[in-house]
């Protein structure tokens, strides 16, 4: 029991970071019709800008973060949508795919060269003192990535669905044509989601890099479980990434533990072929939404 | 004069492709068998994407199927022909199965659906050693030996990579040119529209992805015998991405653009290696900024400039045309 | 500023392609085909720096039997069929002997065409099975896991009394050939592995293999994993409170691990072929040339990327022309001792499979710093 | 009289609780032009998909040729000989309009594997060329349909539901979006197709004027049922229609 709680809650925690790279991908796809195979380079990334914040330019870890954060904003969301998503918008779904592959050979092989091929340590932001419940040990950490995770979820369901500009962006989402009409400025609308969205990789990028180690290569496994939570939950729902990401992280860690840890990667693949084809609206998501 | 014009271009790139090997090192030569075989493999990602319209991103692990396959039975001591009709075979079974998720989603979900199966071919692959030799994979797989050479040595393996190549060409080029290319290519621009003029889109997608599949297997029973070792890791989805590169790179839908694709895929880092590190770099800064500008790959940018190139005369008439009717 | 680095060595290149056009006979070429890029590039940059220090005094001294070394770089891209190919075209260009490549997965593929050209070939591979193929022409530049994990043995059986253990390990060809060899290790020295824990590559989450050992009631666990992995895993022991003995193979104890883990090292135990804590003076001397000259810390590839590279000079002025079948007939059962050959650092043995002996270590993490705790002699 | 080749058989279909079409009955003869009009909603497009199979009615029966409809797929429809044309812009734009029309056919000659193996164009080519000279769209028949405009890619369209020489064909609103002269040369060729063949043709249309000079014979919808039916001057002065129009 001890055991089955203490995989349970650590898949819990990196669960909860799945699902903040989930969300972003999420609401990207919804704002531009974007599948950013460079998702996981996204959350990557920042943690280098925190890095280089502090060990570059000496600044203090807060600093460091919001540095990072800003800077992840602006190259992250602004730059690509500028410069990459929106001169492709109207090639189509294809060339738009091959492009993002390429940023993630891009952003991957620039860090390489420009920060170095080995994992860094990477600061902590909580204490690493643990606690014990029920048998199992839980980190601060832990807790703490899980706790914020949800905050960051809610925040940002609360932002979609009571603020104005939330509710623009739904509209947006939905249909383009008809917010556009209602005098919605559809463009900062798009331009939001992908800031959204980088902010969301940041902050993804800050919660797992402590556990995750800075390493040029992580976006790897990061971006394709992003994908799956995404799918697994529901394309068209943020309840749906975050019920995936969490999904994941714990039928991982049960897996492993209880049935093959040769097969514990094919688990989440299989559970998403099942799911596109026979509830290609994910778990929780709802049909209208779908495009298939 | 214009109707000997196309077989006089296609000899001449035959000829050139006899030729090319012939002085070069070993290494060039293993370049360039490598490039025949990628070609192949692309050829068939062409059909099912750039035909039919139908995004697969498992074109490598149809290659580990073929490879595996031929890699057994020719350890088991049959001939590679043996290997290769088995390996052509099995892919083109496995390739229909994965046709049917394309007949319920299409665009990014079927992305999804044949990506999750690479991967869980490669854990297969990696897991199940008794079979597949696993994380060490198979090694020293015979080269075929034909009636009249035999081609453990790097150029006669050459030609014969060309042979199958030029056959598995010239059958492609026989699919897209019949009806059946007509009809793939319906069901990429129109799929309802197909359907109603009764085009059955069901076999076809089924087709699309069946032979497209098979031809990745042709692909893998001849890196068998080229690398004369296959891993899990020579087929993961970095390769079937690095071939859908290939594809797109090159020109989805274009008969040549997978051949030209290949060719810039493999080569590309060969040309770019002085610059080290900074190559990846520049490749993936090229590929975007042929996407932004030419969606339809270089085969589409070439025939933009053909068309810039020859119209200015037919714009001059369009001019006179308009000045006539004032 | 971003491109002075691209300019620099477009640059270089062109120099070093010149040179070598222009006097191809007065050198000897020693290309290096290694993992510069993907999964492998630490391993293989190291392996590639270390390997340029020695030529660079090699060089300095005059060059091997009066000819300057010239090593091209080759990146494999961690892509064991580009390697094959490169290993070919580092032929086709004339080399004298080959340099790498540093992954298992890749040596066993290339080396058949060193092989079949006759080109003797220092590999940084650590898998068993590389010179288990009878290939008169591959050498180990350290020695393989066949030979290292065995040294524990001893330690698990007589120093730890233990009679169940668990094993973790990474599930690629490099985590599996450790693996294979530790299991039948204890079979035959009758202790029981009671946990048997296979992890991704880039695996981000240890709960679950940790929980499984702890489950097991293991008394001490091998750890053999990549060095990013292996801090991940000892930060999760820590976590959840696995108190046995963490016992590794080279990348345990390795600094990188050690600064990775943040304190989570502390007390883990590993074997070490080539340390580059090592207490020796060749070796500190080494470690701090490769830290002044490229302004980081090198791990065990460094030396054997340099230790080769003497291999081949000591070698050939015993044989006293270039000549790569005579190098290789050289090698088989040389013996180069260090006080008289100090380029190699440590007495050096080959034997006739290429496989590689000398004296190893075991260490222990202690107050963050690798610690030489014994020397095991060379078998 | 000769077997009709639609037969629609007192079909009632509903969604829910509204009830789109109820018991609605007609034939089609052969060689009759057949108009289906009615104001939005009124159920022509519900009746429209249970002839062509899309929709399985709650009840009743649709015939072709005296085979019972429901169930199959569009394809196989087609090989039953019901031809179509679609509302919006249905060709294939990437492709010649040769190509086209040859798509059109090449399914209804041999089977899936002797296409393979037979001539590249099916040995339709002549037949398709003629069916566009009778289409006037001889001097494009080179060009992609894409850059076609859109009167040029409708003519494409229905020259297309032609190809395979079907005995009844559904135009979907063919009049909308083309402009005069356009409209024109299509209702003359659609005319001149139904004198030439004899084909049987079922059309829905809003444009007034062009149900009245292609059809032989109207039947308007209201609600789900028929409230008219007959030649076309009949109709047009029939006070319930132009009720049903007026919203009377």
């Amino acid at each position: 029991m001890a055991q089955f709680l203490q995989v349970l809650l650590s898949g819990l925690s990196t669960g909860s970071i799945y699902a903040l790279a989930a969300i972003g991908f999420t609401l990207v796809w919804q704002a531009a019709q974007t599948v950013n195979f460079a998702q996981g380079e996204f959350v990557m990334l920042p943690a280098f800008f925190v890095l280089i914040g502090v060990h570059w330019l000496g600044m203090p870890l807060w600093l460091a973060l919001i540095f990072g954060l800003i800077l992840s904003m602006i190259v992250l969301g602004l730059l690509f949508k500028v410069l990459i998503v929106e001169p492709m918008l109207p090639n189509g779904g294809l060339p738009l795919i091959i492009a993002t592959m390429a940023l993630s050979i891009l952003l991957k092989e620039g860090t390489k060269q420009f920060y170095g091929a080995e994992a860094q340590p990477y600061p902590g932001l909580f204490p690493q003192a643990t606690m014990t419940l029920g048998g199992a040990v839980i980190s601060v950490q832990d807790v703490m990535n899980l706790l914020v995770s949800l905050a960051i979820v809610v925040g940002l369901t609360l932002f979609l669905n009571r603020t104005r500009t939330g509710r623009c962006m739904q509209a947006t989402a939905q249909s383009p044509a008809v917010a556009e009409i209602l005098g919605v400025n559809t463009r900062r609308m798009v331009l939001y989601a992908f800031l959204i969205n980088a902010a969301l990789a940041a902050l993804a990028s800050f919660l797992i890099s402590p556990i995750y180690l800075a390493k040029f290569s992580n976006g790897e496994n990061l971006g394709l479980i992003a994908f799956i939570a995404a799918i697994i939950g529901g394309f068209n729902q943020i309840r749906g990434a975050i019920a995936g990401g969490l999904l994941i992280g714990v039928l991982d860690n049960l897996t492993a533990t209880y049935i093959t840890a040769e097969y514990r990667a094919a688990i989440p693949l299989i559970l998403l072929i099942a799911v596109i084809l026979w509830k290609p609206e994910g778990l929780l998501g709802t049909s209208e939404g779908r495009n298939v | 004069m214009a109707r000997f014009r196309y077989p006089a271009l296609v000899l001449l790139g035959l000829a050139a492709l006899i030729l090319a090997p012939r002085g070069e090192g070993n290494y060039i030569i293993f370049i360039f068998t490598s490039w025949l075989t990628y070609s192949i493999a692309a050829m068939g990602l062409n059909l099912t994407l750039g035909y039919s319209g139908q995004i697969s991103l498992a074109q490598a692990s149809f290659m580990g199927i073929g490879a595996y396959i031929t890699a057994l039975l020719t350890l088991a001591g049959l001939p590679w022909i043996v290997g290769m009709l088995a390996a052509v075979a099995a892919t083109f079974v496995v390739g229909l199965a994965l046709g049917f998720p394309a007949l319920r989603v299409k665009g990014h979900f079927l992305a999804f659906v044949t990506l999750a199966f690479n991967t869980l071919f490669f854990l297969v692959a990696r897991n199940e050693d008794w079979l597949t030799g696993g994380n060490y994979g198979l090694s020293g797989m015979p080269r075929p030996n034909l009636i009249f050479a035999s081609t453990m040595k790097n150029l006669p393996f050459y030609y014969f990579t060309l042979g199958v190549f030029v056959v598995a060409a010239a059958l492609m080029w026989w699919i897209v040119h019949s009806p059946w290319g007509r009809a793939f290519k319906g069901l990429r621009e129109n799929p309802v529209r197909a359907e109603s003029l009764g085009v059955d889109t069901t076999r076809l997608t089924l087709l699309a992805f069946a032979i497209g599949s098979a031809y990745g297997g042709l692909a893998g029973a001849l890196v068998s015998p080229l690398v004369q070792y296959i891993d899990p890791g020579s087929f993961a989805l970095g390769i079937s991405l690095k071939i859908l590169l290939m594809v797109v790179v090159g020109g989805a839908g274009y008969f040549y653009g997978p051949m030209l694709g290949a060719a810039i895929v493999i080569l590309l880092p060969e040309v770019l290696r002085f610059t080290e590190g900074y190559y990846l770099m520049i490749y993936a800064t090229a590929v975007i900024v042929l996407m932004v500008f030419s969606p339809r790959g270089l085969m589409g940018l070439g025939e933009r400039l053909w068309h810039r190139l020859t119209r200015p005369a037919r714009q001059v008439r369009a001019d006179m045309a308009g000045g006539a009717q004032l | 500023m971003k491109f002075k680095p691209f300019a620099a060595s477009v640059a270089v290149a062109a120099v070093a392609m010149f040179a070598v056009g222009a006097r191809a006979d007065d050198v000897v070429k020693l290309p290096c085909v290694c993992e510069l890029s993907g999964a492998g590039a630490v391993s293989g940059t190291n392996f590639r720096d270390g390997a340029h220090i020695a030529i660079d005094e090699i060089n300095a001294a005059g060059g091997i039997l009066g000819k300057k070394i010239v090593m091209t770089d080759m990146d494999t891209q961690s892509d064991p069929q580009t390697s094959r190919a490169l290993v070919q075209k580092a032929i086709d260009d004339g080399a004298y002997a080959i340099m790498g490549t540093v992954f298992s997965g890749s040596t066993i593929v290339n080396m058949i065409v060193a092989q079949q050209a006759g080109i003797p070939q220092f590999t940084g591979a650590e898998a068993p099975n590389i010179t288990e193929k009878g290939n008169p022409y591959v050498f180990r530049t350290s020695s393989s896991a066949a030979k290292g994990v065995p040294a524990l043995t001893p330690y698990f059986k007589d120093t730890l009394k233990a009679s169940k253990v668990a094993v973790a390990w990474v599930n690629n060809d490099f985590g599996k050939g450790g693996h294979d060899v530790f299991v039948s290790q204890m079979k035959d020295a009758g202790i029981a592995v009671v946990a048997d824990v296979p992890s991704e590559q880039g695996q981000a989450d240890f709960s679950a293999d940790v929980s499984k050992i702890k489950a097991a009631g293991a008394q001490a666990v091998f750890v053999y994993l990549n060095e990013e992995e292996a801090a991940r895993f000892l930060k999760e022991a820590k976590k959840q409170g696995l108190t046995v003995p963490l016992v590794g193979e080279v990348t345990l104890t390795g600094q990188k691990v050690i600064d990775l883990a943040e304190g989570a090292a502390e007390g883990a135990y590993a074997h070490v072929g080539l340390a580059t804590s090592a207490p020796l003076a060749p070796i500190q001397d080494f470690v701090k040339k490769f830290h002044d000259r490229y302004n980081r810390d090198t791990d065990h590839n460094g030396i054997k990327g340099y230790i080769g590279v003497y291999a081949v000079k000591y070698a050939t002025e015993m044989i006293g022309k270039i000549d790569p079948q005579a190098l290789a007939d050289k090698l088989h059962g040389l013996t180069l001792d260090a006080a008289k050959y100090p380029g190699m650092l440590l007495t050096t043995s080959w034997d006739k499979t290429g496989e590689l002996s000398r004296e190893s270590f075991m260490t222990e993490v202690k107050d963050g710093k690798q610690v030489v705790i014994g020397t095991v002699p060379a078998n | 009289m000769s077997r009709p080749v639609l037969s629609v058989r007192n079909i009632t279909k509903s969604f829910g609780g509204i009830k789109a079409v109820q018991g609605v009955s007609f034939d089609v003869a052969p060689g009759e032009v057949l108009g289906l009009i009615g104001p939005n909603g009124s159920g022509k497009s519900t009746l429209f998909n249970c002839v062509l199979g899309q929709y399985r009615p709650d009840s009743g029966e649709v015939l072709v040729n005296g085979r019972k409809v429901g169930g199959q797929r569009a394809c196989d429809l087609n090989k039953m000989g019901v031809g179509r044309t679609f509302q919006q812009l249905s060709v294939f734009p990437g492709m010649s309009v040769l190509d086209n029309i040859l798509l059109a056919g090449q399914e209804h000659k041999g089977s899936m594997l002797s296409r393979l193996f037979g001539p590249r164009d099916a040995g339709l080519t002549g037949e398709a060329e003629k069916m566009i000279e009778f289409f006037r769209l001889g001097h494009l028949r080179d060009t992609l349909a894409g850059a076609l405009s859109y009167g040029q890619q409708k003519l494409v369209d229905a020259a297309m539901a032609f190809m395979a020489g079907p005995t009844l064909v559904l135009l979907d609103e063919p009049a909308g979006g083309v402009n005069l002269t356009m409209l024109g040369a299509l209702k003359d060729r659609l005319i001149a197709y139904n004198r030439d063949h004899g084909t049987s043709f079922v059309v829905i249309e809003h444009n007034m004027e062009f149900v009245m000079s292609l059809c032989t014979r109207i039947i308007v919808l209201a609600e789900g049922r028929i409230i008219a039916e007959g030649a076309p001057e009949e109709v047009r002065s029939n006070q319930m229609v132009i009720d049903a129009y007026l919203g009377g």
